[in-house]
């Protein structure tokens, strides 16, 4: 059986303002019946998201030099075991647990009462591990600003506590029954709740941390442009799971998440080859990459609310701020290594405002600016600012501890530049073995 | 005994091995290098970060010769690695004071004498 | 409300001559109702089609030397902006719009009136997002004639006329109440529309643009064939939803068509083996990964129409046409580069006609050559010959006028040696920054 | 219609004791209606079943020197031409037809009866798609204990036999009313049939190969960790069809089956992580890929049986057996080059007794030891015992009469050394063309 | 005619291009090898199997020089390539018996002549 | 001054470097180079292309070694590296003229005297 507490969080996100009436009904159904149809298309949204930080790890893993490739994916990869196994631990309740304002409870701690019973139209179960793969992809984006010069365990300990500090309660604020979904605040898929908040935080961690030992003085080359497509074309592949399965169904809600996801980058790709093309000449393989990602992050708030005509809007629009933020960022002595402010954060921050200014009635079920509804472009500006202060206040927080106990957050520097691989994992990317000698006693 | 040392295009080796097969000269290393010289530079950008790469690539060719095959060998990378644009590269001749085969531990011109045939007599 | 116009030539694809009293009461329920079964399947089919176009990326990359990978991968990849973007602009409408004979109608242009109501079992807006899937990767399909040696503007725009010119009509002749629809030809999910249409596309752009300044000249070997390994496991694994998801349900159809895919091409793999062994004494890797896409080309039309046993013989037999014509290719003139023609052209085309040799009238309603109905195989005929013809003569014209206008499709000779990428994009696919200076000052 | 004796088999694999009463009408019903979100969560399954090969390519190829990364990749590859169509020729028979206590009959010889027809909610010919992926991988995974050093004739004669006198049978046994089945073992997704059967097969097959000329001798280190974190992050996602889709439907026990799926290995790296740091005082990228596949064997068979708390704690003890047996081995003379014994082999074995502790009633309808049930440990040992011995015997036996047909297993020593891309496919992996001088005339 | 032939740590080989660059010394070839010296060895491991790293990324230049430049290019790597730790690398100087340009054809000192302007006159 | 410099067999690599460290000489540098001999030539197929492989993956080692020190070396790659058949490699040896060690700044015998302890005596 499904607690009230969570339900009405729930329904909050679901049931948005001028559509209770309608789909109350529904919802009281849905509680006593698991639909085989919406309960495949979230089983594989699932495995989508969960694909999607591996896809990151290649995405982030080829736009480093090859000494901090594995380093740099790894970032991504441990993700899934330290946010994943915190998530069934103590993140779920925090974020879906309870009907307080700010933070979720600990009723739901160790999965307790989380079984195979019908929350909405799939299983309980379903729903907490689909959670929990944004749980995982959210931790993993932060680390794009903290490669080739973070300690390992620090970064461990950052992400463990992050994703329950600022990670549980935001998506409580939002999609449980919180402040800002209390206000009306529109964020379909995680514009707001992922990207704004990874996005604040990766800004924040990388003026902590400072640049590079070498950022500014030694260009740092992409090392394997390929591995970027791939992460790009899986992380497409796996947003149709996160966009797509947002709407916990698969129904027109659900196709509409999956079509704009879909249409958005395409014309963010698009309009990004044309900066590309008049800055530099060129149109180039990583901007590729990037627009796509950037359309992505863009239309993730939006995905459930506009039309694909609206989606090709915001996916075009959304190249603008992001390219030229990165073009500055790369002159600036800000080492947001991989940018995931410029694609993030500011993604993010516009396609949630676009959200309000696209928001089609019939679609999601509100109206946005175009629709005369100009109020909600003012709620979705104060959902943005709203994670941004938190998430950038307590990750500088979290980070400021972390590196008092643990004497520092960096390796020395004649360490940071022979590579990360060697010296915090006794490993290469791409080993030949030439000159390497077998030791075969215990050490 | 001689080291011949070229520096050539890649797109060149080809030609060049072909050029040195037909003038008898059959042993030579070969090596993936990069070179400055007086080649324009290209510029490539990465997400809005600019850079001028300096090193173009080239091929660097090691052969080892016997004394008599210098002109020979020397005329015969000139003239098939040549495009006549900047960038095609340099040779060098260096004196060498010893050579042995691996294979057999042979010294000096024993290293060198073919082992069969005539073909394999102007290599090492 | 979906138009009569779209749902006659759309039940022309799914209502085949003999079943049509059988299916008809049952798509008239269709409109009303979404299925969210069907609806899950066709949004995972979605996903996994978009994803071909990168395992294409993958496959064509990993074929290239290296100083023509980001290239040859950005001429994929950016057909999910531009094709994707003119789909909704106007392809759907083309294909799917109105009930010409020739070529659909404007009606919905920019996706006027395509929403969230059924169409068949699923929202009309998946059907829309699904197709579109197709004709991304049918352009990126061609690329792989092209690669090494065409200006990227020119490329860009090729595609961009010939998704609206060729691809957008021929599905309309053939899915959506076209004359070859009318004639009864057979294609369940593109062997003609996409595989014929694509090689016959590559055929007529590699003879127009000529072979690469050294073709035949030096060896151009794959820079890395792991790379085609991997593109050719997620094309398969995309081609689940290509062939499964032509069922537009998740069905006995749909069944047939994603189990015919999973046996097809292993028939394929092993005839490939004797061949390659018979030839060279060894099974190659790049053979083996030529196979996998050979057979999944051929069972394309057939794979809702056969038996798995069926799709057995069909990626048996389709093995020897194109293995011999890759192998003359290779030695004449014709500088197919990645053997489109070879591959998808003879591929679809032996698939087609076999699709009228095999078809099983207890399995998608038709009678092949084998169950007594020659007739089916001389309609099969008609369809790729009509669409071969057409799709060259386009492909040509099109071409022509892009060259006049733009100052000719290649670049010059000495720059094309250099290598597409860093010529046409500034980037290198594999950078290690040796002698790179950062240039700080804006350029 | 499907066959009694089948569904026999396949209710005593979805009914276990205690739940027969309540889901028998079910399955009455089941068999006679497709459910379309059913068959769309299997569609999904099987797709992602077959992508786990081409990830396994990746882990293993990765994990090889440069000179035998084809042979290696190709050794997974290869198998869904061989294992795929002798599935379909006889190996689902020999598996799922009749109703024999140690192998199934001939009746279903190439798919003779298996159409589109309802097998339980979904189409019959889907089931037999999806347990044929089953066969691919599984003699795929073998191949990881034959890297670098076996003819690769042999090789494919090797899993052809294997598939058919090894796999089937102990499918049958366990999966459709064969001994192990009857007596109550457990296993939801293979953690015996699959896991611990390909692992003895591997040990196996390692003491008969013998090592490679450089084991012991040479450092082999991975070519490619990217590669081997792509084939990790690949094999999860497919898993979520190898464990969710066991359940046969979308439903909270497939819902189970994905969940405890995502969550185990999460368990397996945090702990891996600290043996690692223990060990050698870092945490490594190739061990993190390995502790996420040992995660996932040791889940696979108690994946519909365990909560995901149950499912967290098998994953973290999973870790020790497999770390310490790993570490002893690469200091041995077992050249398992790959440790699939130490990964397959114990971690099934591992899962599958601690599926007999962990079982829950209330998620698969067995209790385990926690619950009070001690003999339900007692059934799992016997159940890995009998498939370790036969599939020990049975591979020693088919490697040895091979190896007599065909002159030995294995190339000659010196040509071993130069690798077996270059002397089995006559193909590099990377090649850069320098020196390759086109061969024009026909050999 | 002689080659400077330096090793140096890779990530100094912006600063000594830099440095060869204001010495107007300006051709050179470029090569990531290997090296073994003095360094601490480093210990990898892989799934158990734990290996000694015996060798360390370098980058090895071959530069031709005229006599009189030997010293302002050895200097000029010396200073750029310096960091005072074990490991910093060596610099050889060897005679060379002729040159040749490749784009000309031409030998020795008019190998050496520079094409245009003075800052070529110092690179072959 | 010495240079030698040897060409090997990529798989015989640690069992030179293990007989180099015996005879105490322990600075070499190491580069991955392809080459051209008496080899057999490999036929390799990509979808129906046919090349001929014309160079094979060796091992290049340069070793500066003073004078005295030059057969000691030579000796040792010569009995570690051999194998008897055809591809074993060549070994050359030329006359260096100057020495420099980065880290100090040494010259000649300076940059060979060993830093400490005799077993550095032998290297530069
Ligand atoms: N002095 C030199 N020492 C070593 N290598 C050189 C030298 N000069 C040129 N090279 C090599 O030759 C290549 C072409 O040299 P460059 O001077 O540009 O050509 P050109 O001889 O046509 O004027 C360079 O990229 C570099 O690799
Ligand atoms: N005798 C030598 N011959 C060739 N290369 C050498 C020699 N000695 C050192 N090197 C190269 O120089 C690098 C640094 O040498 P090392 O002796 O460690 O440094 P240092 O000169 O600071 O004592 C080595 O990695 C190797 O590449
Ligand atoms: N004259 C030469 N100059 C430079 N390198 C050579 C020469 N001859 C042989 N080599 C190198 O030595 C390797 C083995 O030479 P080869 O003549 O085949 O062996 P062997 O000495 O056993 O007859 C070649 O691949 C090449 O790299």
């Amino acid at each position: 059986m499904i607690k009230t507490g969570k339900l009405a969080g729930w329904a909050a996100r679901l049931v948005l303002p001028g559509l209770v009436l309608l789909l109350a009904p529904e919802l009281v159904e849905a509680q006593d019946a698991i639909d085989s149809g919406d309960t495949a298309w979230m089983l594989t949204s699932t495995a989508l998201v969960l694909l999607m930080t591996a896809g990151l790890a290649f995405f982030y893993g080829g736009l480093v030099p090859s000494k901090n490739v594995l380093n740099t994916m790894m970032m991504s990869f441990v993700a899934f075991g330290v946010a994943g196994v915190l998530w069934a631990v103590a993140g779920y309740s925090l974020a879906f647990g309870g009907d307080g304002a700010f933070v979720g409870d600990l009723s739901m701690m160790f999965l307790s009462g989380v079984g195979m019973e019908a929350s909405g139209s799939i299983p309980h179960i379903l729903f907490m591990g689909f959670q929990g793969t944004f749980a995982i992809i959210t931790a993993a984006l932060i680390s794009g600003a903290l490669v080739g010069r973070m300690k390992f365990g620090a970064y461990i300990a950052f992400i463990a506590i992050w994703g329950l500090v600022v990670y549980a309660p935001v998506v409580h604020w939002v999609w449980s029954g919180g402040w800002l979904g209390g206000m009306g605040a529109l964020d379909f898929a995680g514009g707001t709740v992922v990207h704004v908040n990874a996005g604040a935080a990766a800004l924040a961690a990388a003026i902590v941390l400072g640049p590079r030992q070498d950022y500014g003085v030694r260009a740092m080359l992409p090392h394997n442009v390929p591995f970027v497509l791939l992460g790009a074309g899986l992380l497409w592949f796996g947003w149709f799971g996160f966009n797509g399965g947002s709407a916990l169904a698969a129904d027109g809600l659900g196709a509409t998440g999956a079509v704009t996801t879909m249409f958005a980058p395409g014309a963010t790709v698009v309009v990004w080859a044309f900066l590309d093309h008049f800055t530099t000449g060129e149109m180039t393989a990583v901007g590729l990459a990037t627009a796509i990602v950037v359309g992505l992050v863009a239309i993730t708030p939006a995905s459930g609310f506009v039309t694909p005509m609206g989606a090709i809007a915001i996916g075009a629009l959304a190249a603008f701020p992001s390219y030229y933020f990165i073009k500055w960022r790369t002159r600036s002595s800000l080492d947001d290594s991989l940018d995931v402010f410029g694609a993030h954060g500011i993604g993010g921050a516009v396609g949630a405002v676009l959200t309000g200014v696209f928001a089609a009635e019939a679609v999601g079920g509100t109206a946005g600016l175009l629709e005369g509804n100009p109020g909600q472009v003012v709620t979705q500006v104060i959902a943005i600012i709203g994670v941004l202060v938190y998430s950038v206040i307590a990750t500088v927080v979290i980070l400021k501890v972390i590196g008092a106990i643990s004497g520092g957050l960096r390796p020395a520097a004649d360490l940071e530049l022979r590579g990360m691989d060697v010296i915090a994992h006794g490993e290469e990317g791409y080993a030949t073995g030439d000159g390497a000698v077998l030791i075969l006693e215990d050490d | 005994m001689k080291l011949v040392k070229a520096i050539i295009r890649p797109e060149k080796l080809s030609d060049v091995l072909k050029a040195l097969y037909q003038a008898d000269v059959e042993g030579v290393t070969v090596n993936r290098v990069q070179g400055h010289g007086g080649e324009t530079e290209g510029v490539e950008t990465y997400r809005g970060t600019t850079v001028k790469m300096e090193l173009t690539d080239k091929i660097m060719l090691d052969i080892g010769v016997s004394d008599s095959f210098v002109d020979v060998t020397v005329n015969a990378i000139l003239s098939s690695a040549r495009t006549g644009e900047v960038g095609d590269g340099k040779v060098f001749v260096f004196p060498i004071e010893g050579v042995y085969r691996i294979r057999t531990g042979e010294k000096d011109e024993q290293a060198v004498t073919p082992v069969t045939g005539e073909t394999n007599e102007t290599t090492i």
